[in-house]
């Protein structure tokens, strides 16, 4: 760990171990992952200092074997259990793996997230089923929400993933998604 | 088929087609969810004729798609639009695949195979399928990470992050009540509040303690379930009583209080 | 931190360094302060070897002077943050995104969203209860507008969404609103 012996002042009030510190305290008693911005604001230090902590502690849970992991997810920054211990971790919390998506919701959510904002019947020209009850689904449980309307005959509504989305499926942002083209060679 | 929605996915992604079971030498069944569309039925077809995509033999995959449809309706299995749509559709390009083809002149474009627009719509939902599996993992491995438990700072709050959705299912909620008390106060009749109120008193005398989720239940109507309920309002306003409630969502305890 | 280099391996099945991993993710999941014969049975190691653990991870997260600190209280083990930081994160809770809301002011938004103007009888005609705070609470967050008085009896306040809205609930404007048509496909 030679990294905050070697790294300067930070350029606001805090030193470097400081400012991991607080910046470690925010991310533990936040709910949901803290966007970079948010920590910005509470703390008065500048992004780049915050950034550097982030990645900073990062690194340090990951070469000290903690437990616990430190990574960016959903446009913020979260702390969590390593997957190593899932099966200690789900045993005390006598968590069963919650009930995971049918096929069809599967697909279906693939569709929304690749092609978003995609409307039902553009939905329906690829799956080439109707698609109403898994859409119906999706909604419950928050992993797609709508996108306004789309401007043609009947306005439909349009349909996006959502923050939910990224955070179940452990995405920084969409764009870490693997390319649909990516799947093009391995058709047939 | 909202089955399909509670049959979890717990098999081996690799080997899901749709699932056409084999019983017999020609008795076949063939299991319909949202997931066993007509593309995935073509696409099994395809693979089981150890055929080409990009060249499909439309004939002989039609004449298998057809028999297919014929023995769903057998079997009794209401077939999906969807299907017989696809069904018009082979149909229609096995009959253009029949007609001569015209020579290719010089400098001329050469007419598009027309099987080409159902090749395109397959190797699309293909790639949406593998794009479905690579989610699948995904979900997998983040649900073997935990987040914290809550901790005291943290007010257990009742308050919920809210979408346009919640909105709208809110005021579905309110107009479907609203509704029904508009019905109610048009059924006036049977028992009146008073009585109800006399009942409720004599009960609570007796048994001391009402546990009103129970006492709600009991109610054989919708105007029952009101009267009681105000009833029950009536009886916090006017008798020494208490309301208790163990946790958020239990049920509600009216007693009486001794004086 | 001489701590896992030093020591010799526990009687389990893990490493001291496992150990300490497995401990520190169980002590983060946990609502309430773990008790040691807890996780002694959950792990199935030596009551020594996780007691040594638990001092361990606790003088470690205080070495490195991190925003948390694992500590025995009330008969069990906590992950809390360090006092220090106690002004940050008061502030962070404080300013937590204001688009949460009660379910009755989301009762009460919903129907000032779909029927309004209305006026405080409407509202609470249609939702028969009081929502008296529940307006409050949205003028407020400034998520409704007075929108001048109507022309009867009392001359009662008229309410409706305000442009804010619009921004929290992502639409372009309230035709964006979804309406029973959309849903009449995927309600069964």
């Amino acid at each position: 760990m030679p990294s905050d012996k070697v790294t300067t002042e930070s350029t606001g009030r805090r030193s470097v171990s400081e400012l991991k510190a607080a910046v470690e305290a925010l991310i533990f008693v936040s709910d949901e992952p803290l966007p970079v911005r948010s920590i910005v604001k509470l703390l008065g230090e500048e992004k780049e200092a915050i950034e550097s902590a982030l990645e900073q502690l990062s690194s340090e849970f990951s070469e000290r074997e903690s437990g616990l992991q430190v990574r960016e997810i959903a446009g913020g920054w979260q702390m969590s259990t390593r997957t190593e211990f899932h099966e200690e971790v789900r045993e005390f919390l006598k968590s069963k793996p919650s009930a995971k998506l049918s096929l069809a919701s599967l697909e279906t959510l693939a569709v929304i997230a690749y092609k978003q904002p995609v409307t039902v019947p553009e939905i329906l020209e690829i799956r080439g089923v109707q698609s109403a009850s898994s859409i119906k689904t999706l909604l419950d449980k928050r992993l797609i929400i709508s996108r306004g309307r789309k401007d043609t005959v009947g306005k439909p509504m349009q349909y996006g993933t959502s923050r939910d989305f990224l955070i179940q499926f452990g995405l920084k942002d969409l764009s870490e998604l693997p390319s649909i083209e990516d799947f093009e060679d391995l058709v047939q | 088929m909202n089955d399909s929605e509670t049959k979890q996915l717990e098999f081996d992604f690799k080997n899901v087609q749709a699932e056409i079971v084999s019983e017999s030498s020609d008795e076949l069944r063939l299991e319909l969810g949202e997931f066993a569309g007509p593309l995935d039925l073509l696409l099994y077809l395809i693979r089981r004729e150890q055929a080409n995509i990009f060249d499909i033999p439309i004939a002989r995959i039609t004449d298998k798609y057809l028999s297919y449809i014929k023995m769903m309706e057998r079997l009794d299995i209401a077939v999906a639009g969807e299907f017989l749509v696809m069904a018009a559709t082979l149909i229609e390009i096995k009959s253009k695949m029949l007609l001569p083809q015209e020579p290719v002149e010089e400098g001329e474009e050469e007419t598009l195979d027309p099987r080409q627009e159902l090749v395109d719509r397959l190797l699309e939902h293909q790639k949406f399928k593998l794009a479905a599996e690579s989610l699948w993992t995904r979900a997998t491995v983040e649900q073997a990470v935990f987040t914290r438990g809550t901790i005291e700072t943290d007010e257990n709050n009742p308050e919920i992050s809210a979408t346009v959705f919640d909105l709208f299912e809110a005021f579905q909620k309110i107009m479907v009540r609203h509704k029904e008390q508009i019905e109610l106060e048009i059924h006036r009749e049977e028992m009146s509040l008073a009585e109800m109120l006399r009942n409720l008193k004599a009960r609570l005398k007796i048994e001391k303690r009402l546990n009103l989720t129970k006492v709600f239940g009991e109610m054989g109507s919708r105007r029952e379930l009101i009267l009681a309920f105000i009833s029950v309002l009536e009886i916090v306003r006017t008798e020494a009583v208490a309301l208790f409630q163990k946790n958020t969502f239990e049920d509600i305890t009216l007693e009486l209080v001794e004086s």
